[in-house]
């Protein structure tokens, strides 16, 4: 089975942040959404709850191959 | 900018709004004149914000003396020197208008003394000289509304200016007319200083634009401290009499009328914008009916280089909205891309304790549609609280339901206004409970009664039960 | 949960750290006991936190008291009944402590009166009865430091315990050896109360952890108010003596000794973890050399099921660093992802003015390898400072250069502790020094002072010229 492609990561931090509000970093926890690979919307590209479920919601609606 | 008018902004009126606009402009480099017909800081320094401030942190200090007892710190005699006090206020104003003054020259910000009126839509006359400027901005500010029947003599009967003179001896039994913010912070300071305050507000409830828990809570406090609070009630005429004002109050529920008798009166009905000596039709600038000069969100008038702020653009009149939108109106001057897209307004009473409020009250969002849940913490469970004697009031939040997304943050209590900084903040950074709630607050601060609001959304809160 | 162990949770100390884990544990839904040897509420609310804040105030209140001269209100001869004194801060921890045992009942955590210690790794005895618990928090806290030649009698050498109880006279001259928070908060009280306090630091600076400048700043004020300090100083031994506590101090610079006389001692030398009576090792629990039990972002030890939290986890030793460790272990428990995340962990010096900071220091992000710009405002420029006769101090924000991240905020001033709740929130949101500037701040308020500093980032601050 072809793993479904991951999205990109961010570009990294020279710091190694991943810049995000409280709740969508606990809220990336609770869907196991990877923020490394999420894009924020915010300045700096702060993420923010709607981009992680925006995230969550994309990759769930990726085609996924039906096993075989 | 064009050099052929003589500044690239004229502000008129240098309050909080005009001086901000006109120190922001001449940082962003345009060539900036500030007109004032009276002294640099306008109604919030001279008569407003400041001074007030300063009375009421004398009169809390002497209330602090007397619950000083409580740990057992005891005094004897005390003597309060009425003429140090209104000295000491005048010279914290003294010293933050000449600091303005300072500012305008260290800014080369020129600074035109008199009465600015309109000659045309790109000049202005100021004493007997006249001044053209490629933009205007109009922070002309706001005056007490009168009252009938309560004619202001600043003795006896005054407004918000002339209760801020302290009289010697102060007064026995005082009248605030008005339960808005002034009317209380009025109340406050005298109640302090030993007069018997009774406050009158003509409408069902206080502190109009206040969360309804919160003024309930306030109003408690208030009456607590000795203060008698009448809603529904309004004063038809005074009389002055040897023995005082006679004040004729009517019940408007029940139209029950009685005579009252007061040592001072106030008259604190409101504010009403100031135009006068403008000539603002002259520029071809609307004055609405009720003596406004509305702005859009660039604050520019219905004339597009002549820009209106503060108090006589719109409602709340409060310092705070004037500056932002004098430091919107002179960044759009200068081309930058700036909106007063503010979320929410903050205001406060700074009694103790104090009343803040920042965003929608509960009401005010159901009406909008909201679904919300609320939080809330007592200071009563705050150790912080305790420590500084101060155990009244709470922290409410006011959240959407589905999103957690911040609505509104009232809180009751000690240092209110300074805990609004975060909840500000909180709402223009479109912040849920959950952000707040995760966020370590230090302990042990009444900040941290903040958090605990926002975790009893939640039904979490630690140090007292969920409902 | 499994049935078979008496508990879900056995949580081992109920500090801050601990009672906490066990309430939100219970809010959770699981079976939670807390197990406790001296008083619930740990060191912070029966001799830490809450007691030095309650002195503190009352400390500040005298001194408020002299400074109502300068707006003219004086006092007759002013009493400290001592007696009254202590038992008014008693009785705050009393109703706190009670609080929580309250709190306890209401959530039914089952409290275990005695030592707990280690059977084995499910397993623990508290007096004579053993429990047998699926999970364990170790919130065991902390202790003083010790200090070898200066043996702590609680009378003449305290230690933070034995300084909370004020003698009767008030000591005419105290040392605190140690320039650390602690140090100076008892420094202050003291002075406040009448002492002549001089401060003792090993280090080339006081309060450890501190921006240099608000240090610096800090100092200057604590100097102003009599408290000597002395850097780069050690105590060797103390002698008790007929005329007092005679003290050999050192410059750890010069070598050079002195001997000087007290009448009180307070060691204030850090504080270290507390492990005694545990056996942690029968749980197989590592225990570092320096006593702490370390534990991973989900307050895990080395042992799964077995968590660590608070001072005995790992510095910083603060109470709200354990309450938040605290609620994430009770919360992993109950399989929630909960992480110790937090960005920053505020700091507090609880004098007046105080020092309060969160994120880093200038020197700090400097380290880090960041290209910084601050910002300064002073409350020497603020309104509401001057009405509150508190214009020492500022607000320093620490911001990354390109992107304009906020990094850390230091102030010095008063209800800087309450501001924290503003920049804490900030720095946890990511926010940016515009995110703050843009923000409108109620007028006039000292967390306007914070918006002040934001605008200096981008020399654009209005009540000051900015460099
Ligand atoms: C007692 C009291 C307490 C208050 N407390 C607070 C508070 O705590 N917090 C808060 O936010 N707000 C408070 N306010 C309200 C606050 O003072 C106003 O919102 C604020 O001053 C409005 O600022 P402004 O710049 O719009 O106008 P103003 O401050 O009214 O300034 C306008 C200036 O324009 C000048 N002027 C007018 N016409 C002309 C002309 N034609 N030519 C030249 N100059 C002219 C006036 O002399 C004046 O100096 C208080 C008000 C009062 C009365
Ligand atoms: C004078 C002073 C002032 C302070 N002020 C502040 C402040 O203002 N702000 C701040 O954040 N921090 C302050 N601190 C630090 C703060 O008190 C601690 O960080 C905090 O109490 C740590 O909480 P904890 O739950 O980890 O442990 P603790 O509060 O130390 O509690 C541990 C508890 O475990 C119990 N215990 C230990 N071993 C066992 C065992 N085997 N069985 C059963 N029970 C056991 C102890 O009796 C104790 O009650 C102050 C400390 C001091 C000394």
């Amino acid at each position: 089975q072809p793993a479904p492609q991951a999205p990109p990561q961010m570009p990294a931090r020279n710091d190694g942040r991943v810049l995000a509000v409280p709740a969508a970093r606990q809220l990336a926890r609770e869907l196991g959404v990877d923020l490394t690979r999420v894009q924020g919307s915010g300045p700096n590209g702060r993420i923010r709850v709607s981009d992680v479920l925006g995230h969550s919601q994309a990759a769930s609606a990726a085609p996924a191959q039906p096993a075989a | 900018m064009t050099k052929s008018y003589d500044f690239d902004v004229l502000v008129i009126g240098a309050g909080p709004g005009g001086y901000h606009a006109a120190i922001r402009a001449a940082q962003l480099g345009l060539r900036v004149a500030c007109a004032e017909r009276e002294s640099v800081g306008g109604v919030c320094l001279n008569v407003g914000c400041i001074p007030t401030k300063a009375l009421l942190h004398a009169g809390e200090q002497i209330a602090a003396a007397r619950h000083a007892a409580d740990f057992g710190l005891t005094f004897g005699e005390q003597k309060m020197d009425i003429a140090k006090l209104n000295g000491w206020k005048d010279g914290i104003v003294k010293k933050l208008t000449g600091g303005v003054g300072a500012l305008f020259k260290a800014n080369k910000v020129t600074h035109l003394q008199g009465q600015a009126s309109f000659v045309d839509d790109h000049t202005v006359q100021v004493g007997d000289k006249t001044y053209t400027a490629a933009n205007f901005i109009i922070a002309t500010g706001s005056e007490p509304a009168r009252l009938p029947g309560l004619e202001v003599d600043q003795q006896v009967i005054v407004d918000s200016t002339g209760a801020l003179v302290m009289p010697d001896p102060v007064p026995a039994r005082m009248l605030c007319v008005g339960g808005g913010v002034i009317g209380f912070e009025f109340a406050h300071v005298y109640t302090n200083m030993g007069s018997k305050v009774k406050v009158i507000e003509f409408l069902p409830t206080i502190i109009p634009g206040a969360d309804a828990d919160a003024v309930k809570a306030f109003q408690k406090s208030m009456e607590k401290q000795g203060i008698v609070v009448a809603t529904q009630t309004k004063a038809n005429r005074a009389e002055k009499k040897a023995d005082g004002v006679h004040v004729e109050l009517e019940n408007v529920k029940t139209g029950e009328k009685t005579i009252e008798v007061f040592d001072r009166v106030l008259v604190a009905v409101g504010r009403r914008p100031r135009t006068d000596g403008l000539n603002a039709q002259k520029a071809g600038v609307t004055v609405t009916d009720r003596g406004f000069i509305p702005a859009d969100k660039q604050q520019r008038s219905n004339v597009g280089h002549i820009y209106s702020i503060g108090d006589v653009a719109s409602n709340p009149m409060l310092a705070h909205k004037a500056m932002k939108e004098g430091l919107v109106a002179a960044e759009v001057i200068a081309g930058k891309p700036a909106e007063q897209d503010a979320v929410a307004i903050p205001g406060v009473v700074y009694t103790n304790p104090e009343l803040a409020w920042v965003g929608l009250t509960e009401q005010e969002a159901k009406d909008k549609g909201y679904e919300v849940k609320t939080g809330n913490f007592p200071f009563s469970a705050s150790g912080r609280a305790m420590t500084l004697q101060q155990t009244d009031g709470f922290v409410k939040m006011v959240v959407e339901k589905d999103t957690d997304l911040l609505l509104g943050v009232h809180i009751v209590g000690p240092h209110a206004s300074d805990m609004l900084g975060e909840a500000g903040l909180a709402l223009e950074m479109a912040a849920t409970a959950t952000d707040i709630a995760l966020t370590i607050h230090a302990h042990p601060t009444l900040a941290e009664s903040v958090l605990e609001a926002a975790e009893s959304v939640h039904k979490q809160a630690i140090h007292i039960m969920n409902r």
